[in-house]
């Protein structure tokens, strides 16, 4: 099975070198030009040309495409424009904050979502059951700003219990982790609640599926309890699709998204990656592709991992 | 009375946050790095916002003399010192002046006042004293104002051992910066999140009362307003559109600050023969009277703003001319003259509405920067003033550097965009209107225009600033915007916030003190 | 997902209302959305302004009425379009011969990877933004997950007995692509294609957060919604709500009623 | 001797659609004795499983029960969840059909067999480890300690089954309910699987409901048959009597219709099994019956006793001859004029090879039978012949070369080979109409009015042509085979290839289409190329046999040559399977 994941894996490593490659090259095709974000209003021509001579910007593309690789293969990821910092320095002080963010958030969805999804497979068709697809249902179709937003009405502005965003950074206020883990609070709801009705559906629709196989009628023959059934047979052979899913949402763990962490005013990856994309600031941008595009085949060979793991059969097809 | 640690958004008193990403004077291009860069390095000559003099208090320079009038500046130091206790000397300023040299272009100040090549020769004759001759002589108080006033000392010997290419690297290390001569010097530095600067202990200005001051990033001011309230910011720009939620909140106080020295404009292509009629100086009037400026204040601005109708900011009125300071300008909104003036530049309603000439209708397509609710109303509303003298507004929303890189471009085809101009402490026009000046995005040319910015600049005394003035508000070669003061949102414990910060975007951080006691 | 039958009716009735308020409602109701009246700012619902007016006075309702027609004549024809090019990209994926599978697959993968923000950046920096560019970039960002969806039912259908029974009475490819594999799996494609109604409203007033959506002074439900939401400590419930629920219930409609077709052709997967 | 299972009057109705709950099985009862072996026969759908469900009280949601289960003393009608639960897999074990979905994949079969135990009797990890070797071994999987740990999928279909029978023998329980457990199974392994449960019940003592469809599987191993029809007993008795002699039409049918070496015709049982709610008031039966009399309809008939046998008939048979063996066998020695030639066909997966140097030719008008055990290449054969896969070597259509053929002129040639599948409802577009499905090789050989046409053709299948603008899984497993032979007719074919056409079918639906696929054969002078691993199937229908193993052929000739003299082992052990 190692070999098949391993193939896969080379092959979508081809993928990310041409996912790179056409960020790489979308990203200096769009006019404008990161002198100008550097120098903003009071850019001249010759300014720009000056500032474009520096960063390099003045050869030819493909010519700045090779050295991009080449640095790449020294383990250099550039300097980025516009934040005046290395990259890979840059990347993981972003990196650290969306990390904590979205684990906790997936974390806390793929648990509730076990128990959502056992439940709703178990009492399928009966109100508990609909009650959850209900739930579901509203989620999948409020929008993230919406549900951002209103979270941010109830809890921050009209009860005020709660930071409305903005992130604690432990090294400079009153270090105190409550303060920490209080802005920490509604961005991770927010995320859990969006990403919790997928995932429970799947999984609920799994545990149904699996309750109506065959192999659970022989384990009623053989006198097994039926939570015994759910725990040791139904559960493991439902985690499939639910392994499948955060495997692809494996890449949003560490980048986070836009819209979420903009409306938090969280400085998480996504957030970075819009920014530099805005500014042009091509090095930073690229990066973060790089590691978006790394981190999507990574999870999907997690993915295939835990599935094979747990599925026998995985590793014969 | 201490305050212990305070914490600002960056952008306070200017507008909504960025990062802060560089600490070098003659690098940071932006205010929010400007203003930490100002409070790290004391300048040379401290022109006060409030009174667009100098400050001779708070000038490193104890006097300036120019003996021919215009040609050659003698500038004598005060004793001061750097940190780390050598005192700052005229050589700090040469070398200033000689980086400033080698940057060329890319040097953040590049061409204002003409610095670097309007000086003929700059002479250290003592440690406290040093010459600036120039190639020609110049108003001598647009000199000191926006060109000798760049000289801040920058700490030689603890630079000079770095490259120039170290020094561009290391513009974000604060470990770098650890020798300054102004009040603060930064600490730590997490892009994102914060800039931490704490107090230069040898500094020998007034004293401070806090013990940390925090640059926070916050993006939106409706973000900021949630953070003073929750007790995260100790200030806050007040956001505008939230002017009726932030007008009575406990423990917070609201203080207005006066408008900065800056207008908005719309900058008009006179290059682009698609939309030739900007060029008809009666079209752009006509646009200028059809503005209600003063319902615009008053809806986007909730009535704290300035009515801006020529490039030398009403407030303070120090470079006001006489008429206007009495409220009489060569515009004023009045949609019937505008329409009159359409008339007469020979343009009718045509069959939608929209006024055209031999088949041209009045209709260009607006650039407006994307994000900010501030800039879609003023789109709307625009459009709608517009449309009612029979000029059509098409709008399309673009990145910042997309538009500075479309206006740079002498030959791309934008027909007009939305910008924020500031004004140097001394509001002369030759980087605005001149020809070729380089804000001169629009193509703007008027032999009229060209001689009254260089007596402006060049003679001595206000009037041809005046005039200057008078004939750029009756030209509007770009059609001037109102302008939205500040506000500052404080928590109760934090006081003297109204001095923190002036309409030129000097800090005061010395202003800055506490009623209760120290950290939260 | 097994829901009561009635949801599909909802979910049917749901959506012809907002397709009712789209494109019909606003020519009925005769207010001018954009004129500005600094007398009547940030009023609140009333008998004769029915959903109050936002900061600069205009007519709420006028708004909300414009800004849905602006979002379904930009999410609809894009959903459309989208639903073309997946279909298109996953059968000829599907039907290729395994090398040029692969090929289109990888490049798939791409795709999916690429940051659709970054691609709309791109995009929005070179044409202007008017409804038919957000329709060809909206319909470009989101065909992706289609084809996938079509090349992986193609392959699974096209070892199929019927598809070779039909193969040995002398059919084509092409033949067998339009008859067989169409009919096959067009229960998936009636979902999804609802499903994708959904997300291209949802990518549009996303989009309006981002300032790449539709260009003001043109509204959508997203631009009003975001304008709306900046004001959120003003408490305008009348200006959060109606776009809020508007875009709320046209994914819900979509949704439901795909959810409904999905169970009727028992396509559930 | 009191009986292990004596079931009285049993009614089990279920919900059904929107029509509320119907009745499916009614009036049933039934006694197991000790050491008995009782086979429930039936065609799908007439309730066996229903029947075995309702024992474990394991019926879907919503099923209602009437009656009496008892199991020594207890009566599992009446019990509680609780109570069943001691009962299920400890007292009763039951063996279910179709093990790759009956046996938990993702478990070790270790695990799936201790599990049992541990449940019933709460040993530790180990001693349940133990005890499934143990059962393993009993079973008769080879080296069963090194197979402990492998999952269900790692094993043959046979193999499978013996693990489902170790799982339901874990607590030595008194009654062993078998349901359908060699469907499925090619019939070399069938007999093997037949031959361990009845050796478990004779060592063990062991009762055994066993329930099936297929008679000739229970022939040499049942104590008793209890005949279902449409969810009502039909006939009930000792087997030796019932092989003898059956007393209920419908038993006789369906011993008739089952394929025997030498058979010349089989008997068929014309309509179909009724719906549960269609079912007619009287003998259900009757509409079926080639005895019905006008008083079979009104009410269902009482039981009547002629020997040991019971039969719910008013007319049992008795005196009337049975079909005697058909002694008359295929005539030998037909020749015919060549028409399709494979030279050394060779199949290859990715990884092995499927089929080696493979030689043979078919005659015009000819049968060649294809068998083998499943695995051995057939269906591969089959689709190299179609050109529906890449091959190596040639197959010449009436001296043509498939492989010198290109585009149209190889689509026609193609068409000339046409194709019955095993899965009668996957081989029909299930978006397609009847008649679109028949009309489709017509269009394609660009004809435009083919409404006359595809009635022709529904009609010389045997089906209405009414049935034109039905969806197929609005037909049933029977009518959709002969749906797909209309379409292969539609396109005029020389040679069809029969992929085990009828192994998803009941044995009088198999009967039936046998009979017609023979008769059409003989009306349009077609070849068949017919697939299979039922010897008796293959031999009542084939001029030849070729007999296929590992992807050889390891005999080739005539049927009743064949039959007489099987040249090979494995042949003699396919006859021998084969032989009542
Ligand atoms: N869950 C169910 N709901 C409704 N009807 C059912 C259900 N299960 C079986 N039936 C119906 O009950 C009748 C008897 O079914 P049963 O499964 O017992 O047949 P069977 O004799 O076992 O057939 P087979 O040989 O196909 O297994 C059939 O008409 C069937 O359609
Ligand atoms: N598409 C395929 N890819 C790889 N191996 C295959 C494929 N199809 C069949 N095989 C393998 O080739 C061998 C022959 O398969 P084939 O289907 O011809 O057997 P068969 O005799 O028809 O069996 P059955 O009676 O089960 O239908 C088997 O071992 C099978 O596992
Ligand atoms: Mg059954
Ligand atoms: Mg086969
Ligand atoms: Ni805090």
């Amino acid at each position: 099975m190692m070999g098949m994941v391993l193939r896969r894996a080379a092959s979508s490593c081809l993928s990310v070198f041409i996912l790179v490659t056409l960020v790489f090259f979308m990203a200096h095709l769009t006019p404008g030009g990161p002198a100008y974000s550097i120098l903003g209003q009071k850019a001249t021509l010759a300014s720009v040309a000056q500032v474009n001579a520096r960063l390099g910007l003045d050869q030819p593309l493909l010519k700045q495409y090779g050295i991009w690789w080449w640095h790449l293969a020294q383990g250099q990821l550039g300097y980025s424009y516009l934040l005046n910092r290395p990259v890979s320095a840059l990347l993981w002080g972003y990196e650290r904050n969306t990390l904590i963010f979205y684990s906790i958030a997936i974390f806390l969805s793929t648990v509730l979502a076990i128990l959502l999804g056992l439940i709703q497979g178990v009492y399928f068709n009966r109100w508990q059951a609909k009650l959850i697809g209900a739930f579901q249902l509203g989620f999948y179709a409020a929008p993230p700003f919406f549900v951002a937003a209103m979270l941010v009405l109830w809890f921050s502005v009209q009860a005020g219990w709660l930071p409305a965003s903005g992130i604690t950074n432990l090294r400079a206020e009153h270090p105190s982790l409550g303060a920490y883990a209080a802005h920490l609070v509604l961005p991770v709801i927010t995320v859990t609640l969006l990403t919790v009705s997928p995932l429970s559906r799947y999984f609920g629709e799994a545990v149904h599926e699996e309750l109506g196989k065959d192999y659970v009628r022989t384990a009623q023959a053989k006198g097994v309890g039926f939570t015994r059934i759910l725990l040791a047979h139904v559960l493991r052979n439902a985690l499939r699709p639910l392994v499948t899913m955060l495997g692809l949402s494996f890449p949003y763990i560490f980048t986070g998204g836009v819209i979420v962490e903009s409306v938090f005013n969280y400085p998480g990856l996504g957030w970075l990656m819009w920014r530099s994309a805005l500014s042009q600031d091509y090095p930073v941008l690229i990066a973060i592709v790089l590691v978006i595009g790394l981190l999507t085949v990574i999870g999907n060979l997690l993915a295939d991992i835990v599935n094979g793991l747990l599925d026998p059969r995985a590793s014969y097809e | 009375q201490e305050c212990g640690t305070i914490v600002i958004p960056t952008g306070i008193g200017i507008s909504g946050g960025a990062d802060i990403t560089s600490f070098n004077p003659l690098l940071a291009n932006s205010l929010y790095n400007t203003a930490a860069a100002g409070m790290m390095f004391q300048g040379l000559i401290w022109v006060s916002g409030r009174t667009l003099q100098i400050d001779w208090s708070r000038s490193l320079a104890s006097s300036i003399t120019t003996p021919d009038n215009g040609q050659t500046y003698d500038v004598k130091l005060r004793p001061w010192h750097w940190s780390d206790g050598v005192p700052v000397t005229t050589e700090d300023v040469a070398y200033t002046f000689s980086l400033i040299k080698s940057l060329g272009p890319s040097y953040a100040g590049y061409g204002a006042g003409g610095m670097p090549d309007i000086v003929q020769s700059f002479t250290v004759i003592s440690p406290s004293e040093f010459r600036v001759v120039l190639k020609h002589p110049v108003n001598p108080q647009w000199y000191i104002f926006n060109g000798l006033a760049l000289l801040l000392p920058l700490p030689k010997h603890a630079w000079s051992k770095y490259t120039l290419d170290e020094i561009f690297q290391n513009q974000s290390q604060p470990g770098f910066f650890q020798v300054v001569d102004g009040p603060l010097r930064p600490e730590r530095l997490d892009i994102g999140l914060d800039l931490i600067m704490t107090p230069n202990p040898n500094w020998e200005g007034p004293p401070l009362h806090f013990s940390r001051l925090v640059w926070k990033f916050v993006e939106g001011d409706g973000a900021a307003l949630q953070q003073v309230e929750s007790g995260d910011l100790d200030l806050a720009n007040a956001p505008m559109d939230l002017w009726k939620a932030v007008q009575n909140l406990p423990g917070i106080r609201l203080i207005n600050l006066p408008p900065g020295l800056s207008f908005h404009e719309i900058q008009l292509n006179l290059r682009n023969t698609d939309v030739a009629f900007f060029r008809d100086v009666r079209v752009r009037q006509a646009m200028a009277d059809a503005i209600d400026q003063q319902e615009m204040i008053a809806l986007i601005d909730h009535g704290q703003g300035e009515e801006i109708r020529s490039p030398v900011p009403p407030n303070p009125p120090t470079y006001l001319p006489p008429a206007m300071r009495a409220g009489q300008y060569p515009v004023e909104y009045d949609p019937q003259k505008a329409l009159a003036l359409l008339q007469e530049a020979g343009f009718t309603r045509g069959p939608d509405g929209i006024m055209q000439k031999n088949g041209v209708r009045l209709s260009f397509t607006y650039l407006s920067l994307s994000g900010g609710a501030v800039s879609a109303q003023t789109t709307v509303m625009l459009q709608s003033y517009l449309a009612k003298i029979g000029i059509e507004v098409k709008v399309r929303q673009i990145e910042f550097n997309q538009l500075v890189a479309l206006l740079n471009n002498p030959h791309s085809d934008w027909e007009a965009a939305g910008l924020g101009e500031t004004v140097g402490v001394y509001p002369s026009g030759e980087e605005l209107f001149g020809t070729g000046a380089f804000a001169n995005a629009g193509g703007y040319s008027d032999p009229k225009m060209d001689q009254l910015i260089a007596e402006s600049t060049d003679k001595p005394g206000l009037q041809g600033l005046y005039d200057y003035a008078t004939y750029a508000s009756e030209q509007q070669p770009v059609i001037f915007m109102p302008v939205g003061s500040t506000s500052i949102l404080a928590r109760a414990r934090v006081q003297g916030v109204e001095n923190f910060v002036d309409p030129a975007y000097n800090y005061y951080p010395d202003a800055l003190y506490c009623t209760e006691s120290a950290a939260p | 997902m097994n829901r009561p039958r009635g949801n599909f009716a909802v979910g049917l009735a749901l959506g012809g209302i907002i397709l009712f308020l789209g494109f019909i409602a606003p020519f009925l109701y005769p207010a001018d959305p954009y004129a500005i009246h600094p007398a009547y700012v940030l009023q609140a619902p009333s008998l004769a302004l029915p959903l109050g007016t936002d900061e600069l006075g205009r007519d709420n309702l006028a708004l909300v009425l414009s800004g849905g027609f602006a979002t379904l004549v930009v999410a609809l024809p894009a959903a459309a379009l989208a639903f073309a090019t997946g279909l298109a990209y996953g059968l000829l994926a599907g039907l290729a011969p395994a090398w040029l599978d692969k090929i289109l697959m990888r490049l798939l993968d791409v795709f999916l990877a690429l940051p659709s923000l970054i691609v709309l950046l791109f995009f929005a920096s070179l044409i202007t933004l008017n409804n038919t560019s957000l329709i060809l970039l909206l319909g470009f960002i989101s065909w992706p997950g289609l084809a996938r969806l079509v090349r992986n039912e193609t392959l699974a259908q096209r070892g199929r007995d019927f598809i070779l029974a039909a193969e040995q009475a002398g059919a084509g490819r092409f033949y067998l692509a339009r008859v067989h594999l169409l009919r096959v799996i067009a229960p998936v494609l009636v979902v999804n294609g609802t499903f994708m109604v959904g997300d291209t409203i949802f990518a549009l007033s996303a989009l309006s957060f981002l300032g790449l959506g539709v260009q003001p002074p043109k509204v959508s439900w997203g631009s009003l919604l975001e304008s709306a939401l900046n004001i959120i400590a003003l408490d305008p419930w009348w200006l959060i709500l109606p776009p809020g629920l508007l875009v709320f219930g046209s994914l819900l409609a979509a949704s439901l009623t795909g959810q409904g077709l999905l169970r009727r052709w028992g396509g559930g997967r | 001797m009191s009986p292990v299972l004596e079931i009285r009057n049993l009614n089990v109705a279920l919900p059904r659609g929107g029509a509320g709950k119907v009745s499916v099985l009614d009036h049933f009862s039934l006694t197991v004795a000790p050491g008995e072996m009782l086979c429930l026969v039936g065609e799908s759908g007439s309730g066996k499983t229903i029947a075995a469900l309702s024992i474990m009280r394991l019926l879907p949601p919503g099923a209602e029960l009437t009656g009496e289960i008892r199991l020594g003393g207890q009566d599992l009608a009446q019990a509680s969840e609780a109570e069943m639960r001691r009962v299920r897999g400890k007292r009763i074990g039951m063996v279910f059909q179709n093990t790759l979905a009956a046996l938990n994949p993702t478990q070790t079969v270790a695990a799936q067999v201790g599990e049992a135990w541990r449940v019933h009797e709460g040993g530790s990890a180990r001693a349940a480890r133990a005890r499934a070797l143990e059962l393993l071994g009993e079973v008769g999987i080879p080296t069963p300690a090194a197979r402990l740990d492998d999952y269900p999928h790692q094993f043959s279909g046979g193999q499978r089954q013996r693990v489902m029978i170790a799982l339901a023998l874990a607590c030595s329980p008194q009654l062993l309910i078998a349901d359908e457990p060699t469907t499925g199974l090619d019939p070399l392994v069938a007999t093997q699987i037949m031959a361990l449960i009845a050796r478990l019940r004779r060592e063990r003592n062991m009762a055994v409901l066993f329930v099936t469809h297929d008679l000739s599987v229970v022939r040499d191993h049942a104590d008793a048959i209890h005949v279902l029809y449409a969810g009502r007993s039909v006939e009930w008795g000792p087997a030796k009597n019932f092989f003898i002699q059956p007393r209920h039409p419908y038993s006789e049918a369906l011993l008739g219709a089952v394929p025997r070496l030498g058979t010349a015709r089989l008997q068929t049982i014309p309509g179909a099994l009724p719906e549960p709610e269609t079912r007619p008031p009287g003998c259900r039966f009757a509409p079926r019956c080639g005895y019905v009399q006008p008083n079979c309809w009104p009410d269902y008939p009482p039981s009547s006793c002629a020997g040991d046998t019971e039969t719910a008939c008013l007319y049992p048979l008795g005196t009337t001859t049975h079909q005697a063996e058909a002694s008359a066998a295929p005539p030998s020695g037909r020749s015919f004029p060549l028409q399709l030639e494979a030279r050394s066909l060779t199949v290859r997966y990715s990884n092995r090879l499927a089929l080696s140097d493979v030689s043979f030719s078919l005659g015009r008008g000819e049968c060649l039978g294809i068998v083998g055990a499943s695995g051995s290449g057939k269906s591969s054969l089959g689709r190299a012949i179609l050109q529906m896969q890449p091959y190596g070597g040639q197959v010449m259509l009436n001296g043509q070369d498939f492989s010198v053929l290109r585009g149209a002129a190889k689509r026609d040639a193609r068409r000339r080979l046409q194709v019955v599948f095993q899965d009668p409802r996957e081989s029909m577009n299930p978006r397609m109409r009847v008649s679109e499905v028949i009309a489709e090789p017509l269009a394609l050989q660009g004809e435009n009015d083919t409404t006359a046409r595809v009635a022709e053709l529904l009609t010389s299948v045997g089906l209405s042509p009414d049935m034109a603008t039905r969806l197929p899984a609005t037909l049933s497993g029977g009518q959709a085979q002969r749906v797909a032979i209309a379409r292969a007719l539609a396109a005029n074919p020389e040679l069809i290839v029969l992929d085990e056409p009828t192994s998803a079918l009941d044995v009088s639906t198999q009967a039936m289409l046998l009979n017609l696929l023979k008769d059409l054969a003989a009306q349009h002078g077609l070849s068949y190329l017919l697939i299979s691993h039922d010897f008796a199937v293959v031999s009542y229908m084939a001029d030849r046999i070729a007999v296929l193993k590992e992807g050889q052929i390891v005999e080739l000739a005539e049927t009743a040559k064949l039959i007489a003299n099987p040249g090979d082992d494995y042949t003699a052990s396919l006859i021998g399977a084969a032989r009542p």
